[in-house]
């Protein structure tokens, strides 16, 4: 296997992401365009007339065939867009996803008040589901086939049969209303209150840790067991080293690696927005703003929103191949 | 396993003060509980009452056939079915421990520091994850107890002393920052790293090219000669025992068949079964016998052939130098012939063969095929001369369809060209099979339900299906054991004859190439290096790549082996080393 | 889980939804144990002394609410609850217990208006010593560019009287494009606003509560950004605003409760979060702990599920407050499509109607009342009961029977019904359902027909007169406690708006009724013009237009240190500018 | 849920070349041992006879899942059913449903068969999709490859709520809403089925055993048909195995986002959705399509992961 140098590699594989978000962009617009709801109508409110709906479109530029509108939507995030508020004119700085039609909010400023509430969510959940998963994957490993790693298993096929809205309920019903442990969630930025913060997205990590630590704790399991199973792992028996050294620094070693990439992978989308839990907790994050706007037919949010979570499914592909290549020595860039 | 340690360590004929064996095997049975359902779940003796000994600085190889039980002992000198479903019985003794009651504490600390192991794959064998010197050190402190400086320092003393250059700077680099060559060397250094009284060696050299093969055979044989400690070696090559083992114990479904000096061994075997497989051996230094008057007549022409696979990628903004697998060859192949490729691995011949099908399509120069040029033919034109020429793989579980009986599988060609009529197939199909030595009953089975000998001879089947003018075999016996070789290659000597084909014959194996040749090319880095007829080229090589690849086959025969050894010696201290850096 | 409290922010929510007036004090009686709003009341009351209620921090837990705070665009009733905070209106509603908080008083303005010229002219003088929150005057002039800037494309959104009402307000473009403004607005001094309708408005003072009469400052006004950081002239301003999430209100030094009577400012920080699911808003106020103690909501009423918890727990029933905005659900008739151009048609279906099974899929009888009118049943309304059709409690589906024959339809009839495919509002898939089963009954087969995912999407539909579908569940409310903008735009034939926007559905249009509704604004006695809506009411009745469904009523819960909380008639639930904390 | 089905068909595609073949016959003799398997079988044989039999035990309780019935509720209490356990008897096996009184077990009977029908529906549209675009983008030319591999990230890298909502919004209303639902659920979904394909379309027609088709005059099409297709099954049947659990779980996501099947049509997702409110007031109407919905997923799972184990030779060595 030949390398490519990383530079062509990470060239070749932005050039491939921009192709693919601008497809993406391309089919939200369009499908917003064939919706039956006119936005003109929205921002316009129930008691227009339609000369004033017309008005409205013709300010939000709404008039304008789909393609000039689109066209717009792409110039402004390359080179930024002058918008008028109507005294005066602002400049909205690339990249600019413009104004929401719903809440008249710079979408960029919507975004960057969305994302670390996700961003929260993410980390914090892939931290959990990482640790129980693989913790519990390793555990089942050194004890294949007892009780132990059977109950394991069926715990974790369990919980992989969970809608993640009952899951998260569920929870929510235990630990809120039955036991009264945790108060309601009620998302509090870090900056604020780190402590509640974290009490804020106790329940929301859990819910997405035992939804995804299922998977983690199987794919563990399986990489642990193969990995002992590997020729050098003999070798290291083969040359006195102790057991525990050999589980802890080269089999652990080479079965977590894989499990880098999967994280990498699995974390783009929930970036994008993890639209069930964020929902029924009230995180005002990426997935609830793109479920109101999918709504009201904001559409600047709804394609700024779609591109961005796009964005991050590619990049997280992209960050796991580098990964793959950064931690596997034997790996090369393909 | 019994409690008692062994009274008497030494049976057996009575020999005039014979030093303590170093290592000491009595009774060893080896046995794998059956996995599988119900009637599959007999339990497989694989080593079954083997009892050998080793005196110090003593070089004893083991050898038999895949399936003999010689690797389970290797791994049963270290203890390694500890911790496994493989019951052990019988009794081990190394350097005075009795692997066989010895703690599992006892044991740790006796591997790698008075026994130490080399495995046949030395990529896999080594952390990928972790440098050389790391694993090396490792293992040294993990004995020793020395501090992190020392350890390092001992890793890259030993990496020297097995003959890697720079030692002090490649201490750092990850396994596959390595030749193949090289690992092997790291894991024979590691293996030195406590200056081990015994070494176990399972099939060093198998995974390595002849050349490189050659080298560390010598290492061995000089490490052994320095160290005074003590060689296993398991192989399934004579030529290799012949290079390095002063005893050879022959094995054959887990039992003893024939121990004794290898000198004895090798020239006057007695058990019939170490006759057959030291007679299966190909012998580079033997002779064809002589056929008829070779033809002149041009059945396949290749001028110039290039391939050049193009570094991948879409986007890149600057090409990468392509991959040139095959740089400017040139070759024929005469009507009724058998030519031989010969090349180590990397020099082109397998991508050079498939171009010859028409597997692969030529990045430039010209293929003529009975006359017709088939360079740039569209995949239409092209199939009307497909069935002309057809091919063998070299691995017979790769190259039949899991999922398909093996009749079908060998029937699909001539569904492909339209035949329907499912009577006549399936009798052209039987026939076949019977042809190459299996049974008609065998059309039904899938081909998981045969040995590799089978399944390359339903590979010939196939290709001769369509009555083919030309087959091309890619290292068809490669990855056959040597008596099984022997007969695939009897098979396609008889099957050319009876059907008049002509053969080309692709192999790493200069011994095989010259049982089955009239004629053999040398490929080296995608171009032919010489060509000749194969007498000519076996005794009297031009091309100096030519000379040092002969020069390299192992031989079995322990008088030639050394003489080749110090041979090589020379040469090596006039050319430096040779070994190239794989990337 | 569906909420059903009025909301007072634009588009998201119904405009139209919002709070209305009825003269006796509580209606209908408390359902639950233990649950009476009067009960309530005094036990809050109790320890609350005015003169003393200042500090601490409210909480308000919402579901919307925080989307928009341009004063131009907000559409609200009486200027909202939270709006009301920062933005003080000519007039707004009056903030006293009883039938008297369906009023309208004064806010920045004297009083509530100078009628003259059979009330086409509307004049204002403004309180002296007004300040916005950065010390400067508020002028006239501030409120008459306000009331502008409501024009402008960029800015719609609002209510649509000042639109049609004003002199010119058909073809002003706002004052971003046509900076000389709107001449029909004067404003002779520094506190003198004067207004010129073009036909009599006996109900101006009630739109002059809506935040479009707030002032805004020529200097300070960032346009489609003012709604960032609005300019407060009201008792709070702006600390901390994240639209949908978070908005922190703190105290504006410069508000005197001298110059206003209403609002009470006894927080000294109001915390509003939105975004919260309606269950869990419940449940906080519910369980009342740490900071949710002294937590409101303005938007969230309790669920049907959650009833069966204030059963047997007094002390949670008694935080409770039980009321209902001015709001009708409905099926509409196209009338001009048929077969529902045929009166004895519509009649069947209003025999047919199981009202007890709609009133069950939107929570019970303790969210909701069984209508039989178009007009609530709140006598600030002018409420006149009738039942010209009468289905019982769960359908007549004999007599719709006969009468469907006598319609030319003996073997049942199948329709479309349209509506919102969202159970949100109250009027989708779940009572749409309900009446589906009832109407199979009586052979008449209800095609289900979802129609957008909100009310929107849905408006977009169903007010395209063209395309109008013959039958759809509607929900109507009053911009204020009046007959006047509860019928006017549904039974008016003025108002038939072609190509989209209407709320006739009927397409119902009458010379004579069009008459009678202007005869009607004319009247500027409140009580006796009232009166004149419920007869006008009764007398559409009788033409089955629409058959009404039911009325929604609100259960709010408050946190257990909030006090000061009593059911604001005109609002339908307790009123934020007027509890404390302390 | 979809990176897991899709690890663990990866899993199953490293089939070393002696593998026995795994025809149907095998697979079954392999899950007949496996007792968990066995046990997720039972369970999806009882979901089976429950939806298809709906209209007949509906008949033999004497219920409809469409009539309301006011007088079992009480309406003061929100519409909750009158008597303990959610009203239910002998004349309503499970109760019923809250604020509209019909008849729990006919709705969760006649759920199941839209549950059932639209996630296997979808499976075999995605699958028949995925393996389509793969085997084509494996076999096609670098061109080809290069388009549809694009097409492939494309369909995983999309916000599928968002492509649902707007497609299941754009749709008039007279389509049939659960064809609609597996229309769009395979739009969505396809993707991973596509991947695996592709990659084992890939490693397969490396194989010698291609080659030597080729050799045999065998066209792309028929290699395709014959040496290519059937290695496909095993990762593939593996992957659908897992798909058609997680498809049903956002069949019902979709129901709880309102955007599933249109009244009166009964679906787990609706009842779910209103269901999870009524905890405290109608804890039955909360429970049983609960225990209804994770039995018959988690029942899918456990077959799934029969199968998987059964076709993948790495967990047969012993690691599973």
């Amino acid at each position: 296997m030949r390398s490519l140098p990383m530079a062509t590699f990470l060239l070749r594989r932005l050039l491939g992401a921009i192709v693919t978000l601008l497809v993406l962009s391309v089919i939200v617009y369009g499908l917003f365009y064939l919706l039956p709801t006119d936005p003109a109508r929205m921002i316009c409110g129930p008691r227009c007339s339609p000369q004033d709906v017309a008005a409205v479109s013709r300010a939000y530029g709404l008039d304008q065939p789909i393609y000039v509108q689109y066209w717009h939507f792409l110039a402004a995030i390359v080179a930024g867009r002058d918008y008028s508020t109507g005294p005066s004119t602002v400049h909205c700085g690339a990249p600019c996803f413009g104004y929401s039609f719903e809440t008249g909010q710079s979408v960029d400023s919507l975004l960057l008040s969305a994302l670390p509430v996700t961003a929260s969510l993410t980390l914090g959940g892939a931290v959990l589901w990482t640790t129980f998963g693989v913790g519990a994957g390793i555990a089942s490993a050194l004890r294949r086939g007892r009780l132990a790693d059977k109950t394991l298993t069926g715990l974790v096929l369990a919980s992989t049969a969970l809608p993640p809205f009952v899951l998260a309920l569920f929870l929510i019903l235990l630990f809120c209303a039955y036991l009264q442990w945790l108060p309601f969630p009620n998302y509090v930025s870090i900056g604020d209150d780190p402590v509640q913060w974290a009490q804020s997205l106790i329940l929301p990590w859990a819910t997405l840790a035992l939804l995804q630590a299922a998977n983690y704790a199987r794919l563990t399991r399986t990489s642990v067991l193969e990995t002992l199973n590997e020729d050098h792992i003999r070798t290291a028996r083969a040359y006195g080293l102790s057991e525990r050294r050999i589980v802890a620094r080269h089999a652990l070693r080479g079965a977590l690696t894989p499990l880098v990439s999967l994280l990498a992978v699995d974390v783009g989308p929930v970036l994008g927005g993890a639209v069930f839990t964020e929902s029924v907790f009230g995180l005002p994050g990426l997935g609830k703003l793109l479920v109101g706007s999918v709504a009201t037919v904001d559409l600047p949010v709804v394609g700024a929103v779609a591109l961005l979570a796009g964005a991050f499914v590619i990049l997280a592909n992209v960050a796991a191949d580098l990964l793959y290549v950064a931690i596997d020595p034997r790996a090369s860039i393909r | 396993m019994t409690n008692t340690p062994p009274v008497d360590l030494a049976p057996g004929p009575a020999k005039p003060a014979p030093p303590e064996p170093i290592l000491s095997v009595n009774g060893l049975t080896i046995e794998f509980p059956g996995r599988g359902r119900g009637a599959e779940t007999a339990t497989v003796r694989a080593v079954d009452e083997l009892s050998f000994e080793l005196a110090p600085g003593g070089a004893l190889g083991i050898v038999g056939e895949s399936g003999s039980g010689k690797s389970a002992t290797a791994l049963a000198l270290l203890g390694l079915h500890r911790g496994t479903p493989a019951r052990v019985t019988g009794e081990i003794t190394v350097d005075g421990t009795a692997i066989h009651t010895a703690t599992d504490q006892e044991i740790r600390r006796l591997r790698g520091s008075r026994i130490a192991m080399v495995f046949q794959d030395p990529l896999s064998s080594l952390d990928p994850y972790y440098s050389v010197g790391d694993q090396i050190a490792e293992v040294y402190r993990a004995h020793t107890g020395a501090g992190r400086r020392a350890a390092r320092d001992r890793a890259i003393e030993v990496l020297d002393r097995v003959g890697i250059a720079e030692a002090a700077r490649r201490v750092d680099a990850r396994p596959h920052e390595f030749s193949g060559g090289m690992r092997q060397r790291a894991l024979i250094a590691m293996a030195l790293a406590c200056e081990p009284r015994v070494l176990v060696a399972d099939e060093p050299t198998t995974a390595l090219d002849v050349t490189v093969q050659a080298q560390i055979l010598d290492l061995l044989s000089d490490l052994r000669a320095d160290t005074g400690m003590a060689l296993v070696l398991v192989t399934h090559d004579f030529g290799v025992v012949a290079a390095v083992a002063d005893d050879v114990l022959v094995m054959k479904e887990g039992r003893a068949v024939e121990h004794g000096p290898a000198t004895r061994i090798l020239s006057r075997p007695e058990a019939p079964y170490t006759k057959t497989l030291i007679s299966a051996v190909p012998r580079i230094d033997t002779p064809r016998p002589a056929r008829g008057a070779p033809s002149t007549d041009v059945l396949l022409r290749v001028e110039q052939l290039h391939k050049h696979f193009p570094a991948p990628g879409g986007f890149a903004l600057r090409r990468l130098p392509a991959l040139r697998a095959v740089d400017g060859a040139s070759l024929e192949v005469r009507r009724g012939e058998a030519l031989g490729i010969v090349g180590e691995s990397g020099s082109g011949k397998t991508t050079l063969a498939r171009m010859m099908v028409s597997l692969l399509e030529p990045t430039s120069g010209r293929i003529v095929f009975d006359g017709e040029d088939l360079t740039a033919l569209p995949e239409r034109r092209l199939r009307p001369s497909r069935r002309d020429r057809q091919m063998v793989f070299q691995d017979p579980v790769a190259s039949l369809n899991p999922r398909r009986t093996v009749g079908e599988s060998v029937a699909e060609p001539l569904r492909a060209h339209g035949e329907r009529d499912e009577q006549s197939i399936r009798r052209t199909v039987r026939q076949l099979l019977e042809k190459v030595g299996l049974e008609t009953a065998h059309y039904d089975r899938f081909p998981h339900e045969f040995s590799g000998g089978q399944r390359q001879r339903i590979g010939i089947a196939r290709a001769l299906v369509l009555r083919p003018k030309l087959v091309v075999c890619d290292e068809p016996v490669s990855a056959l054991d040597v008596t099984t070789q022997a007969q695939v290659i009897r098979l396609l000597a008889d099957l050319r004859e009876q059907l008049g084909l002509t053969l080309v014959f692709v192999s790493h194996d200069l011994a095989v190439v010259r049982q089955v040749s009239d004629r053999v090319v040398v490929m080296r880095h995608g171009q032919v290096v010489e060509s000749a007829d194969a007498e000519t080229l076996y005794t009297n090589p031009r091309h100096p790549y030519t000379r040092t690849l002969l020069d390299a086959v192992p031989v079995p025969d322990p008088v030639l082996a050394r003489e080749r050894r110090a041979q090589r010696k020379t040469r090596a201290l006039a050319q430096q080393r040779l070994e190239p850096r794989l990337t | 889980m569906r909420t059903r409290i009025s909301t007072s922010h634009p588009r998201t929510s119904h405009p139209l939804r919002v709070t209305a007036l009825s003269i006796a004090a509580v209606s209908v009686g408390a359902v639950l144990a233990g649950c009476s709003s009067t009960s309530s009341r005094s036990s809050a009351s109790s320890a609350f002394s005015a003169a003393n209620c200042k500090g601490g921090t409210l909480t308000v837990l919402e579901q919307g609410s925080l989307s928009e705070f341009d004063p131009a665009r907000l559409y609200t009733s009486g200027g909202g609850q939270i709006p009301a905070l920062f933005f003080r209106a000519l007039t707004t509603r009056d903030r006293v217990p009883g039938a008297a908080g369906d009023t309208v008083v004064p806010d920045l303005a004297t009083d509530t208006g100078e009628p003259s010229q059979n009330a086409t002219v509307w004049t204002y003088h403004l309180k002296p010593g007004l300040k916005y929150q950065d010390g400067t005057a508020i002028t006239s002039a501030d409120i008459k560019y306000a009331v502008e800037r409501t024009f402008d494309a960029q800015l719609a959104g609002g209510p649509p009287y000042l639109r049609d009402w004003l002199v010119g307000g058909d073809t002003y473009q706002g004052p971003y494009k046509d900076p000389k403004g709107l001449s029909s607005i004067e404003t002779p001094d520094a506190d003198t606003i004067v207004f010129h309708l073009r036909k009599s408005e006996g109900g101006f003072p009630y739109l002059a509560a809506m935040t479009q009469f707030a002032p805004v400052p020529k200097a300070k006004d960032t346009g489609t950004q003012y709604a960032d950081n609005p300019v407060s002239s009201g008792p709070y301003q702006f600390a901390g605003y994240t639209p949908k999430k978070q908005l922190e209100l703190v105290r504006n030094k410069y508000w005197s409760a001298s110059t206003d009577s209403q609002r009470l400012a006894c927080p000294d920080k109001i915390d509003i979060q939105s975004g919260l699911d309606a269950t869990v808003i419940n449940q906080r106020l519910a369980a009342g702990v740490g900071a949710d103690k002294y937590a409101i909501t303005t938007d969230t009423s309790i669920g049907p599920t959650q009833l069966a918890q204030l059963t047997g727990n007094k002390a949670l029933a008694s935080r409770v407050i039980t009321g209902a905005f001015a709001e009708t659900v409905y099926l509409a008739f196209n009338t001009k499509k048929a077969p529902f151009d045929n009166q004895l048609v519509r009649e069947a279906l209003s025999y047919a109607v199981d009202r007890q099974a709609v009133v069950n899929a939107v929570g019970g009888s303790s969210l909701a009342t069984a209508a039989t009118t178009f007009l609530p049943n709140q006598s600030a309304l002018g409420y006149h009961p009738y039942d010209y059709f009468p289905a019982g409690a769960s359908g007549d589906a004999a007599k719709a029977k006969q009468i469907l024959a006598q319609a030319g339809y003996p073997n049942g009839i199948s329709v479309t019904l349209n509506y919102e495919n969202t159970d949100d509002d109250g009027d989708g898939p779940a009572v749409a359902t309900a009446l589906q089963a009832a109407y199979a009954q009586a052979g008449i087969h209800v095609k289900l027909a979802p129609t957008g995912t909100d009310s929107d999407a849905f408006r977009a539909v169903v007010g395209d007169t063209a395309n109008e579908p013959g039958l759809s569940l509607n929900t109507w409310g009053a911009d204020w406690p009046s007959g006047a903008p509860f019928l006017t735009p549904i039974f008016d034939g003025r108002e038939i708006v072609q190509g989209g926007g209407n709320f006739n559905l009927a397409q119902y249009n009458d010379a004579a009724v069009n008459a009678r509704i202007d005869q009607i604004n004319q009247i500027t006695d409140n009580t006796a013009a009232q009166q004149q809506w419920g007869d006008l009411d009764a007398q559409l009745g009788k033409l089955a237009l629409t058959v009404p469904l039911y009325f929604p009523k609100n259960l709010t819960l408050f946190g257990p240190g909030v006090k000061n909380v009593y059911l604001s008639e005109w609002r339908g639930t307790y009123d934020i500018a007027v509890v404390s904390v302390k | 849920m979809s990176t897991t089905a899709l690890t663990a068909a990866a899993e199953a595609s490293q089939e070393p070349a002696s593998a026995a073949p795994t025809g149907p016959r095998a697979l079954w003799r392999t899950l007949r041992r496996d007792r968990a398997a066995m046990a997720g079988l039972v369970v999806v044989a009882a979901l089976v006879l429950l939806a298809l039999g709906a209209p007949l035990w509906t008949a033999i309780e004497g219920q409809n899942p469409y009539a309301y019935h006011d007088n079992l509720l009480n309406s003061a209490l929100g519409g909750a059913p009158l008597g303990s356990f959610g009203g239910i008897g002998g004349a309503h096996w499970l109760g019923v449903e809250p604020q509209t009184g019909r008849d729990l077990f006919a709705r969760i009977a006649y759920g199941a068969q839209v549950s059932l029908a639209v996630s296997i529906g979808a499976t075999l549209l995605q699958v028949l999709l995925g393996v389509g675009v793969g085997l084509a983008a494996g076999l096609g030319g670098r061109f080809a490859d290069a388009l549809l591999g694009r097409a492939i990230d494309l369909a995983i890298a999309f916000p599928y709520l968002i492509f649902g909502i707007a497609l299941l919004a754009v749709v008039p209303a007279s389509f049939p809403r659960p064809v609609l639902l597996v229309v769009v659920m395979a739009v969505l979904g396809w993707g991973g089925t596509a991947r695996i394909s592709r990659a084992q379309t890939l490693s397969l027609r490396t194989r010698d055993y291609v080659a030597a088709a080729r050799l045999g005059g065998s066209s792309t099409a028929r290699i395709a048909r014959r040496e290519i297709l059937p290695g496909l099954a095993a990762p593939v049947i593996t992957y659908a195995a897992l798909l058609l659990p997680a498809n049903m779980v956002l069949e019902a996501g979709f129901s709880f986002l309102g955007i599933g099947v249109r009244p009166p049509t009964s679906s787990w997702g609706q009842i779910l959705s209103t269901a999870t409110t009524w905890y405290y007031a109608d804890p039955t109407y909360v429970i049983v399509p609960c225990i209804v919905l994770f039995a018959s997923v988690f029942g899918f799972v456990l077959l799934g992961e029969g199968v998987r184990k059964a076709l993948d030779p790495r967990a047969a060595n012993g690691s599973g």
